[in-house]
């Protein structure tokens, strides 16, 4: 579990080819629903502090591979690491509260509460979760003190997404855009070490996907968060991210940068369909 | 007319005897909730119009609205002469509009080969032959075809949404988002689809996030914000536009 | 600055209060104008009769709605087995405090204190409430529904079960009585002892003006259960106005994006469930045991659906609602109309036996069989009544007579903190 | 060998069924019983006797029925004559029967009076002239002076002579009612100290038909205290509850039994010169339902009750209304024996004789008249249908009987066939 | 950490193969047990009885035709609730006080034809309690008028409960239509009670007894119910086989908005279901009461927790699941007598519903397609 207020991590410096530290490894992974394969054997590992682009054909298995990976689905087979510890199979909340948490490829806001509930839900380990801080008179004032700082930390992250004007606003009247802008403050006030994140720019109109790329640049950039982004758009994939994994038919059909990426001749085949 | 504002002078709306589609004063929402207000739309016989706009801005909305799917507050929606602004969606179809909505756009419990027969619902039999030549367009289906496509991956939704709708060989097609979740080689071959069937005589109305390759290929553009008309324009020319570049195309 | 949101959150809390208490007055109210109009000399007693009936039902209806509160309206747990973990709750109570040697053909027990038993009953119903909960809490809500149902009528049909009317457990003669019942030391006696005790100078009193001991007790009954609803309201409030509450609510909301967000929803889900029900263990012996007596009959599952219409009524999702509710259901849908009906008669006409013969007179012009018809059988068309409130409350007020009430789960005021004196500094 | 299983249908551990020792099994089955003995009420009645007659016929076996079951319309909803029937009940054999039962049909609609309807008379004039004797609406003083009317000593008054009966005692006067049931004499339980039960079979176009009576005489003492009361100035309101089972099983039974306590008054309104306010409340023949209505009643201040009907409901009203409340209570009808030994601070009376008599008598119809030899029994799971059981199986085997199966069965269900099946040992 | 580890085994140890060998091992058991009972031996371990006893053939057989007859009628009536359910999307607790609403309107009618010229009193023939029993051999016509008053009847009401009721909340999430026909539930429960009294009515005999095979006897009623619903079921199959409607109705259970815009007319198939759903609720009500000879104004309320354990362990949405899991309560309701105390069968019909739900949510025959 993460402190509340951990130091930022010190910048690591990821060069496209070597993964030196990797956060996530994942080793052979493989999902199959009654005959269909989703996911057959994919290797793959995501360094510490990256953008790492998760691409591939529709069907190729991206969205199946983060349902494994983030404890949706239970692996058929294959392992996965995260922080060198074995967290193949572990339920969703465990992982969350080791730091790896995931946005969904549809945003999933609760509808009936306010912006500001949505995201003071979000921080892990509060103390006021426990009924007898919050019912016995002498140790709710603990919780009452936590909840101050809750409550403070998501104003900030609000404002740091521009949508601290809908605070008091029920999530369920937001706009798609705006949703997603949630999501991401969301998850991160569950103090992440990784995000992984499923289209989350599909559907966004271009001037705000622009701005929800900032703020991914800059959460790497002050918090050291390490990112993994599923995304069809490659103007965005190539631009953006420094590691881009290609998925195909359940595998992994080739890693590199950018550049070795747009001219594997496999990938130009199987996805990129020709020019780009 | 009354558009509030044009990128340029050179308006080129459709003949009022072709419109196919004509949307006028049109007001709508969800309940209590309005949307969209005095929105203008028309669609010619045989034309490719795309709508595009911000997250929100109500284009889905206007969508729904032609299909009956909203809560009517005003205006008109005239489709080849008739008013349809207060018709149910299932009697709307027969008079020859198919809609592929943004989202749940397949029967994800049904098979991949029952949802296209229920594209083809109204007709007495099911047209084998449609049914074939939709598998002819996207061959992926022909493979899954018992499988139920509440598994298929976002994209084979999105493809078999698309293949619902053409079951009935429409006169106007409305498609919302076809190419969202698509991937790059898809989201080409898609738009190439797109104009096939438009070549082949059916008046599309679209909305496109991706708005630059959309507004390239069609014939005419709206750009809908806060529930309201803001520009229009044949698709190059809202294209080149500087002020439309800057705040909705993104640079 | 976080003793001015403690003091802030408290006075948030009065007028809601002030609602509740108003409500209830008003209900006494009517009761009493009831009591006035039909009891002539004996008005005092009758009234004193009504209103502690009256209050004795929104008491107990009030725990419950409390409960399913809880689990409902925060959590979106659809509980429907309500009366069965009544049943667990009265029927622990009432074993551990049954006398051991009791009045022929009653069954023994273990003759334990009143309060040992009601804790017993309270932890029984939280232990069934937790272990009926840990597979069902898998299934979506319709479903979980059906398995709650299905379990309350498993217990019931259990305790109805003459196989354990009896039994020797570990030599030790107890049992459940069977369809029988049983027979335990009542909460009543305390309220009996507490007036013959302390309140014998108020006994004199009110019989001074015509009411009877009995009537009293029942009313000072009525009363210590309003007691327990003030103190189970208090407990409730902060457990929903807290990081747990907000926990409860984004479960109703989205299970899956909860445990996204690091939340262990079982767990959270198994202590709902546990905690609610205890208040509804503890609700099945205050309540259904007020005599001190308790049988299968008790625990069908109609009981439950009441619940749930007064929960309903007054707006799932509010504690404040949730006794409201109780009140109007149990107060105006229930209690009065049964009341009217024992009260009103139309001078000579005897209530015809049957539908026909009361249609029959209104054929020829007569209504008054029909009229006498309807009267005598208030007690079945209340249902009625209750059922159609319902679908218009459902209908036209989804929300609840109090509307809809969105009150954040927190402890804090949630405005925006001033700038400058920014949470980091409060560490 | 006896089995005591209680709806034990299986083996269940140790359940009828399984019988004991019969290691050949085979196809040829456990014998069935020569009688089955049924305690329970109408509307289950129904659709037991439904199943019983659909599953195995008209003469599989002798049904012996009590008085909870002596419904007229019985055969004719059962859609059966029932004519292997026969059944035991308390009779009315009080010096006023005949008074009653000539008041009670030209009252009421009905064609006969039906079982404990005589009880439930007797059960509120007692009441009344108590009341009346006491001076007051007030429970201890009408339960210290419902003997001093009923029991032997002062002017006998019956029926007929109610109104006399009033004035004599609101004159504060010492007398005795002979009612139309029996001389309803109360022993130091509140029990009756004598009785006479009949045995009866169900006629062809509805009712039944008293084959013969058997009588139980007075064996003890019968207590009489000294009046103590003021007797009632002319004018006064005599206050009453009647406490039945309008509703429910007992439904079809308790209405009658409901409008035979409520005669006194109709039959004294006018005659006399005081008020007569009583209410009726619904037990619906359930004991909880029982107490609600019992609180209800208290709480409007009724000194006294008649009810309730079922033996159940009779005792969880006492315990838990009447004792506490000092308000009497006077069944027409329950006879569980469990009523006898009731720690009641003398506040619960009743009319009808104890079932510990009607065990015998039922006994002795099952072997003297039916020749039977084995016996089941099926019994509504309640205090009546426990006690009464346990009395006939104890009578029956005394008599040199074999029990084979005790079945105990729930209250309107919507099949008995399973608790059939397993008293007739299928 | 330990929770993980406990939500994890947890998942493993609830999952589908575990929980099946369960219930696998107890079902042999009890099927040792039932083997040993027929044969009448009876297997002693150290002192204690563990299984056998005696039961005959006849016996065990009577216990089956009785589950199967009660299990066809309760699957009949779980049609309704079934296609309610999945394609209105939500449990319809009114369903049971349907059923009754049916089998009162029928028996009203067959009573009240079967009574003309007899000069019984009208009161009593509606009252129900004339005293007559009908029975198919003795009064054909009224038995069979009524059968079709029931269907017609309930249809009725059930289409004039959908206008009042959920047509105007079709758009409400499915728990607030659960909410609102337990409203129904009652209202509808207790006009009964007040129209026709609390009171249960014997109304049907059997007037006919059949024996086959020398060992089982049933009635002519009995035979009524099991021809009627049988010949019924093969009719849904075949309306829902060659029609669209099958399709239909599972298109917009899955997708209302989308099956409007296809071209689906969902009003019409709503007021079908609700006809077909109603109609056969009714009959199935009917056909109960003529097979156990009394009505009561709360028997289809009863018999409701019955008819769910039916849909569910059928698979909700299934028509044939429907009908087999119907016919599977009615027989684990009727069968548990073999091993159970009579005061307890009904628990075991509730457990059973209980472990087909935690084990496969999706029921029995669910995944089946239907039509
Ligand atoms: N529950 C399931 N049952 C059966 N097949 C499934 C299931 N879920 C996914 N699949 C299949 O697994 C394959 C991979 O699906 P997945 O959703 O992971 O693709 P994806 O890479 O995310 O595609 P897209 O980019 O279109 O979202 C697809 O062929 C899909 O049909
Ligand atoms: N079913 C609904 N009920 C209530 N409000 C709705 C509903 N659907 C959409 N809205 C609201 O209507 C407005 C317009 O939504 P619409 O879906 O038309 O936007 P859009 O332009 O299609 O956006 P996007 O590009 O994100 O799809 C939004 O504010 C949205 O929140
Ligand atoms: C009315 C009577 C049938 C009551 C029955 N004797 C009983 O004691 O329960
Ligand atoms: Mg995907
Ligand atoms: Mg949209």
């Amino acid at each position: 579990m993460s402190e509340p207020e951990a130091a930022p991590r010190q910048e690591t410096a990821v060069t496209s080819d070597a993964i030196e530290s990797p956060l996530l490894e994942v080793d052979g992974l493989r999902k199959e629903f009654g005959g269909v394969v989703a996911v057959d054997g994919a290797t793959f590992s995501v360094a510490e502090g990256s953008l790492t682009g998760l691409i591939g054909p529709n069907g190729a298995g991206k969205s199946t591979t983060f349902n494994c990976i983030t404890g949706i689905h239970e692996p058929t087979g294959g392992r996965v690491t995260f922080d060198g510890q074995d967290i193949t199979g572990l339920a969703p909340y465990t992982l969350a509260n080791r730091g790896l948490v995931r946005t969904f490829q549809i945003a999933r806001e609760l509808s009936e509460m306010t912006v500001l509930e949505n995201v003071m839900l979000a921080p892990g380990g509060q103390v006021g979760e426990s009924v007898l801080r919050s019912v016995t008179p002498g140790l709710r004032s603990e919780v009452i003190k936590a909840e101050a700082a809750v409550r403070d930390r998501a104003w900030e992250t609000l404002e740091f997404f521009e949508i601290d004007h809908l605070a008091h606003e029920n999530a369920g009247n937001l706009s798609g855009g705006q949703r997603k802008l949630l999501e991401m403050a969301r998850v991160l006030m569950t103090d992440p070490e990784m995000i992984l994140l499923d289209e989350p720019l599909a559907g966004v109109n271009p001037t705000l996907e622009e701005k929800l790329l900032e703020r991914i640049h800059e959460l790497r950039r002050e918090q050291g968060l390490t990112f993994l982004l599923v995304e069809h758009d490659m103007d965005v994939i190539m631009n953006n991210c420094e590691h881009i994994i290609v998925m195909h038919q359940g595998s992994v059909l080739a890693e590199g940068d950018a550049e070795t990426i747009t001219s594997d001749e496999r990938v130009l085949e199987a996805y990129l369909g020709g020019d780009v | 007319m009354s558009q509030r504002a044009t990128a340029s002078e050179t308006v080129t709306l459709p003949d009022p005897a072709e419109r196919l589609l004509a949307i006028r004063n049109l007001d709508a929402g969800y309940g209590d909730l309005q949307v969209l207000s005095d929105v203008h739309m028309d669609v010619a016989d045989g034309e490719y119009v795309v709508i595009v706009g911000p997250n929100g801005a109500g284009k889905s909305t206007v969508m729904k609205s032609v299909f009956g799917l909203t809560t009517y507050m005003g205006g008109e929606v005239i489709f080849d002469e008739t008013d349809i602004s207060q018709r149910n969606p299932d009697e709307i179809i027969y008079e020859g509009i198919s809609y592929v909505p943004q989202t749940g756009n397949v029967f994800g419990s049904l098979s991949v080969r029952e949802n296209l027969e229920m594209g083809a619902y109204i007709l007495d039999e099911v047209p084998e032959d449609r049914i074939e030549d939709v598998y002819d367009r996207f061959p992926i289906l022909r493979e899954r075809s018992e499988q139920s496509a509440g598994t298929l991956s976002g994209g084979q939704q999105q493809m078999l949404a698309m293949g619902r709708a053409l079951m009935l060989d429409p006169d106007l097609l409305l498609l919302d988002e076809p190419s969202a979740g698509l991937a790059p080689d898809l989201v080409e071959d898609m738009f190439d689809r797109i104009d096939r069937i438009n070549d082949d005589g059916t008046a599309i109305l679209m909305v496109e996030q991706n708005a630059k390759e959309a507004l390239r290929r069609c014939d005419r553009g709206y750009v809908l914000v806060q529930g309201q008309n803001r520009y229009e324009d044949d698709g190059t020319v809202l294209l080149n536009d500087e002020q439309v570049r800057q705040d909705f195309l993104g640079g | 600055m976080s003793t001015v949101d403690t003091i802030r959150g408290r006075l948030d809390a009065l007028p809601d209060v002030g609602l509740v208490v108003g409500f209830i007055g008003a209900i006494w109210a009517v009761m009493l104008v009831l009591a006035i109009a039909v009891g002539g000399a004996n008005w005092a007693n009758l009234a004193a009769g009504f209103v502690g009936s009256v209050t004795v039902l929104i008491g107990g209806y009030a725990i419950l709605a409390l409960a399913l509160n809880l689990q409902w309206g925060y959590t979106g747990l659809f509980n429907i087995g309500i009366a069965g973990f009544m049943a667990v709750g009265a029927y622990t109570t009432a074993i551990l405090t049954a006398p051991t040697d009791p009045a022929a053909g009653a069954v023994p027990g273990l003759g334990l204190p009143l309060w040992v038993g009601l804790i017993g009953g309270m932890v029984m119903a939280a232990i069934v409430g937790g272990l009926a909960a840990l597979p069902a809490l898998r299934l979506k809500a319709d479903y979980l529904a059906i398995v709650t149902v299905a379990f309350s009528e498993i217990i019931r049909l259990i305790v109805n079960w003459d196989g354990l009317a009896e039994v020797s457990l570990f030599g030790v003669p107890v049992g459940t009585g069977g369809a029988t019942g049983i027979s335990f030391k009542s909460a009543n006696d305390v309220a009996s002892t507490l007036i013959n005790g302390v309140g014998q100078p108020l006994v004199t009193a009110a019989e001074g003006v015509g009411v009877s001991g009995p009537n009293l007790a029942n009313l000072t009954y009525g009363i210590l259960l309003l007691l327990v609803v003030a103190a189970s309201y208090w407990v409730l409030a902060r457990i929903t106005d807290s990081p747990f509450g907000r926990v409860l609510k984004a479960i109703r909301e989205d299970e899956t994006v909860t445990q996204s967000l690091g939340k262990d929803t079982r767990l959270f889900k198994i202590k709902t469930f546990m905690i609610g029900c205890a208040l509804m263990g503890l609700a099945g012996v205050l309540f259904r045991g007020q005599a001190g007596y308790i049988s299968p009959q008790q625990f069908r599952p109609t009981i439950t659906f009441y619940v749930f219409a007064a929960l309903i009524i007054g707006g799932s999702g509010s504690n404040t609602g949730s006794i409201v509710g109780a009140a109007t259901f149990s107060g105006l849908l229930f209690y009065l109309p049964a009341r009217l009906g024992e009260n009103i008669s139309l001078g000579g006409t005897r209530a015809p036996g049957n539908i026909v013969d009361a249609v029959a007179g209104f054929a020829s012009l007569d209504p008054a069989p029909l009229l006498a018809y309807i009267i005598s059988n208030v007690s079945t068309l209340r249902f009625v009544l209750i059922g159609v409130v319902l679908i218009y409350i459902i209908q036209n007020q989804p929300d609840g007579l109090l509307g809809h009430r969105n009150e954040p789960a927190t402890s804090v005021s949630l405005d925006r903190p001033q700038s400058g004196s920014g949470g980091e500094t409060d560490e | 060998s006896t089995e005591q299983t209680g709806g034990d249908g299986g083996d269940g551990g140790d359940g009828g069924m399984t019988g004991t020792g019969t290691e050949s099994g085979g196809d040829s089955g456990p014998e069935s019983p020569d009688v089955l003995m049924v305690v329970g009420y109408p509307q289950s009645g129904v659709q037991l006797f439904k199943d019983f007659y659909a599953d195995y016929g008209d003469d599989a076996a002798d049904i012996l029925v009590t008085d909870g079951l002596q419904d007229g319309e019985l055969p004719s909803n059962v859609g059966n004559d029932m004519s292997n029937v026969r059944g035991t009940a308390p009779s009315a054999a009080g010096p006023g029967v005949d008074t009653f039962t000539e008041q009670f049909t030209s009252e009421f609609d009905y064609d006969e009076a039906g079982v404990f309807t005589s009880q439930a008379y007797d059960a509120t004039a007692v009441q009344i002239l108590a009341n009346l004797l006491a001076g007051e609406n007030d429970g201890q003083a009408v339960r210290d002076h419902m003997r001093v009317v009923a029991n032997p000593g002062g002017d006998t008054y019956g029926p007929s002579e109610l109104p006399a009966a009033v004035e004599a005692a609101a004159a504060g006067e010492n007398i005795q009612y002979e009612g139309a049931s029996s001389a309803v004499d109360f022993d130091e339980n509140g029990d009756m100290a004598s009785a006479q039960y009949q045995v009866f079979g169900f006629q062809d176009g509805g009712g039944v038909d008293t084959l013969n009576t058997v009588d139980f005489s007075a064996g003890d003492d019968i207590p009489q205290p000294e009046p103590n009361g003021s007797g009632s100035d002319s004018g006064r309101t005599i206050r009453f509850g009647v406490l039945m089972p309008e509703t429910g099983d007992l439904g079809p039974l308790g209405r009658p039994i409901r409008d035979g306590a409520i005669l006194p008054a109709l039959q004294l309104e006018g005659e006399v010169d005081f008020e007569f306010d009583y209410q009726v409340g619904d037990t619906q023949t359930q004991a909880q339902a029982g107490i609600d209505a019992a609180n209800s009643l208290v709480s409007a201040g009724y000194p006294s009750i008649t009810g309730a009907a079922s033996s159940e409901t009779s005792i969880q009203v006492a315990r838990n209304v009447l004792i506490d409340n000092s308000v009497v209570g006077c069944s027409p009808a329950s006879t569980s024996p469990t009523i006898t030994d009731l720690e009641d601070n003398d506040y619960m009376f009743r009319t009808p004789p104890s079932d510990a008599l009607q065990g015998q008598v039922l006994a002795q119809v099952g072997v003297d008249e039916l020749g039977a030899e084995t016996a089941s029994t099926l019994y509504v799971n309640n205090s009546y249908g426990q006690a009464l059981q346990e009395a006939f199986a104890g009578a029956f085997e005394a008599e040199g009987g074999t029990i084979v199966n005790q079945v105990g069965f729930e209250q309107q269900q919507s099949s008995y066939t399973s608790e059939i099946n397993s008293a007739m040992n299928q | 950490m330990g929770i993980a580890e406990f939500a994890r085994d947890g998942r493993v140890v609830v999952g589908e193969r575990p929980g099946a060998a369960v219930v696998a091992a107890v079902g042999g058991f009890l099927l040792l047990d039932l083997v040993a009972k027929l044969a009448g031996t009876t297997v002693f371990f150290v002192g204690t009885k563990l299984l056998g006893g005696s039961l005959t053939v006849s016996s065990l057989l009577s216990m089956v035709v009785d589950g199967l007859l009660v299990g066809l009628a309760v699957g009949l009536a779980g049609i309704g609730l079934s296609m309610t359910y999945s394609i209105l999307d939500f449990a319809n607790f009114a369903h049971g006080d349907t059923v009754t609403v049916g089998a009162f309107l029928g028996w009203v009618a067959a009573y009240i034809t079967a009574g003309l010229g007899t000069g019984a009193p009208i009161a009593e023939l509606f009252m129900l309690n004339s005293g007559r029993q009908l029975s198919t051999v003795s009064t054909l016509a009224p038995v069979l008028l009524g059968l079709v008053v029931a269907g017609v009847g309930s249809i009725g009401i059930v289409l004039l409960i959908d206008r009042l009721t959920y047509r105007p909340m079709r758009d409400t999430d499915n728990i607030s239509l659960l909410i609102a026909s337990i409203g129904v539930a009652l209202a509808l429960r207790y006009l009964i009670a007040f129209v026709f009294g609390t009171e249960t009515s014997g109304v049907a005999s059997g007037g006919l007894r059949v024996t086959v095979f020398s060992m089982i006897s049933v009635t002519d009623n009995e035979i009524t119910l099991l021809v009627v619903s049988v010949l019924l079921m093969l009719g849904v199959h075949l309306l829902l086989q060659r029609t669209k409607l099958g399709k239909a109705m599972r298109a917009m259970a899955d997708n209302e908005d989308l099956a409007r815009v296809t071209g689906i007319p969902t009003e019409r198939v709503i007021r079908l279901t609700w006809i077909l759903g109603g109609g056969l609720a009714g009959i199935g009500g009917y056909l109960l009461v003529l097979e156990s000879g009394t009505i009561s104004f709360n028997f289809g309320w009863i018999l409701l927790l019955l008819i769910f354990a039916a849909v569910i362990v059928g698979g909700i949405g299934s028509i044939y699941g429907a009908m087999a899991g119907g016919i599977l309560i009615g027989l684990v309701d009727s069968l548990a007598l073999i091993w159970l105390p009579s005061g307890l069968t009904r628990a075991s019909a509730f457990l059973v519903l209980i472990v087909v739900l935690l084990l496969r949510p999706s029921g029995i025959f669910g995944g089946v397609s239907t039509a």
